[in-house]
């Protein structure tokens, strides 16, 4: 079983990627994303995008109920649907879901984000939780029967209330789960880069040490990055590759190990 | 002034108290969260395992 | 088997649908729309919605690439992912499809819209067509394993392009390929009003014939709509009702009959 | 002067053309479509069975 992580920039050759993925034997999964989208979605719409950094050092989006509405026009309704169709056009059969549909995901909602504003410690709640269980019996279903599932945000949680999540957490969830053999993650850049300015400088393995150690260096959003790329480590997958989504088949030169291996 | 839901001390306020502000009980050291104002409520604030969002 | 059509006005109670839903024994599969939100979301985000009036005076929406998007964003992303979270609190495990999904339901895309413009009679080509064939194995799949699929357009073309379509097409041939028992419609008025502004002038019945006499006399919008009824008429399903989605227990009350009756 | 592809006779066409227009043959009766401009190019209209969309 091979999961493939789209990240969510528009540099992202998803035709490729759909291309690519037709030429493989066996199944897989897709996790996408689409923050970019969502972005310039929410300006458009005026819908504000806070950033919270917790006193940890750790950055998320302020999840309310605004932003997980453009959360589901833009990764559950355009993102999604327009891979599922690339896939259909290359003869794969995908079929796109959230984790609402089927409770294919489901989430326990986070307990407080801690942060501190105006000299003060506060928490704060929003629609935000973690990844924690999977239908399995839908994946089987759909797995079983010749589909692609193509799986995004939101989740839906404890009290089947829709809600934001860590996409990379998702893919670190699956692949324990089903066991997959495989995860690449698709960004938009050549792998995991030492200076990300610097196309050149790309990190050849990342030992879970080193992602722990880069873990505790940074904050805000890499830090994030890192700790569920850790969780994916330490989740058991045989082989994961981070690896440059804009080229022409992106899926097979992941495969060949060129970018960044983890573990 | 309102109570510490643990030990019912009354802790100390701040003057310009925010919902969602985390405060100690200096008697009992537990965490607490300012639930509301107006009056001011005290809640136990939950534990702090992860402390981030998404 | 029940088929639910869900208006795409901004009146209707979602969840007082859902709640209704989960307490009928029996699958149903819902298809809905949400062209009230599509048409606030293209205004704002400055989308142009053309609207074209075939030369034998049938209304439709002038389907280009950048509509498809605000149609995903709107139909398959906002409005269907809120319909699987309210149905899922209520206890129902839906699933949310579009067209696309599983190539769920397969269209044909239309040869060519003629209009008057300019003095000219002029083939318009678009994103559209009509639905021609359902993906009953997907279908079987989900119903058989307890799931409630919930429908919306757009649909896959014979080029695997997504393509939108008039949902009361969709339903119509739901309706004739898994022949339902019994379809409502679930509108923001009490039934088919004589007089669009008229609450109180509910149609008690509308047979064939007189669905065919009033398309006649109509152009526009409610010609396209009449059109569609009438095909579901000719379906062969048993019971068709139209009724009022705006009710507490909208279901149970179209169930009851109250409402037109179609056929 | 663009032909007709059903008779090869040559179609009267309007001094405005428009992409889309249509337009008959006036020797065989067939109903043709402007295709492209500059040249004009014509094709046989899509037979008229539902002529809307959605």
């Amino acid at each position: 079983m091979l999961l493939v992580k789209i990240g969510g920039g528009e540099s992202i050759n998803l035709d490729g990627i759909a291309r690519d993925l037709a030429g493989l034997s066996g199944s897989f999964i897709i996790v996408h994303g689409a923050n970019a989208l969502r972005d310039s979605l929410a300006r458009r719409l005026g819908v504000e995008k806070r950033v919270l950094t917790s006193v940890s050092g750790y950055e998320s989006v302020h999840s309310d109920r605004d932003l997980i509405d453009v959360m589901l026009m833009a990764y559950a309704g355009l993102r999604n649907k327009r891979i599922v169709e690339l896939l259909q056009g290359h003869g794969v059969n995908a079929v796109g879901l959230t984790g609402l549909d089927g409770a294919l995901v489901r989430g326990r909602r986070n307990r407080g984000i801690r942060v501190r504003e105006g000299g003060k410690t506060l928490i704060r709640r929003d629609l935000s939780g973690k990844p924690v269980e999977v239908n399995r019996k839908l994946l089987g279903l759909l797995l079983g029967d010749g589909f692609a599932p193509v799986v995004t945000v939101p989740l839906i949680d404890e009290h089947n209330v829709a809600i934001n999540s860590e996409n990379d957490d998702v893919v670190a969830l699956l692949s324990a789960e089903l066991r997959a053999d495989c995860v690449i993650q698709l960004i938009g850049a050549p792998g995991f880069l030492e200076d990300p300015d610097d196309p050149a400088s790309v990190v050849a393995r990342l030992s879970r040490a080193e992602l722990a150690r880069r873990e505790g260096e940074v904050t805000g959003r890499m830090k994030r990055k890192l700790l569920a790329l850790r969780r994916l480590a330490e989740s058991g997958t045989t082989r994961v590759v981070i690896a440059d989504g804009r080229v022409d088949r992106p899926v097979t030169e992941a495969l060949a190990g060129r970018g960044t291996i983890i573990g | 002034m309102p109570e510490c839901p643990v030990c019912g001390a009354e802790p100390m306020i701040s003057d310009d108290p925010v919902e969602g502000e985390l405060l100690e009980c200096e008697e009992c050291g537990v965490e607490l969260e300012i639930l509301a104002l107006d009056p001011v409520t005290l809640g136990e604030a939950p534990d702090a395992e992860e402390d981030w969002g998404e």
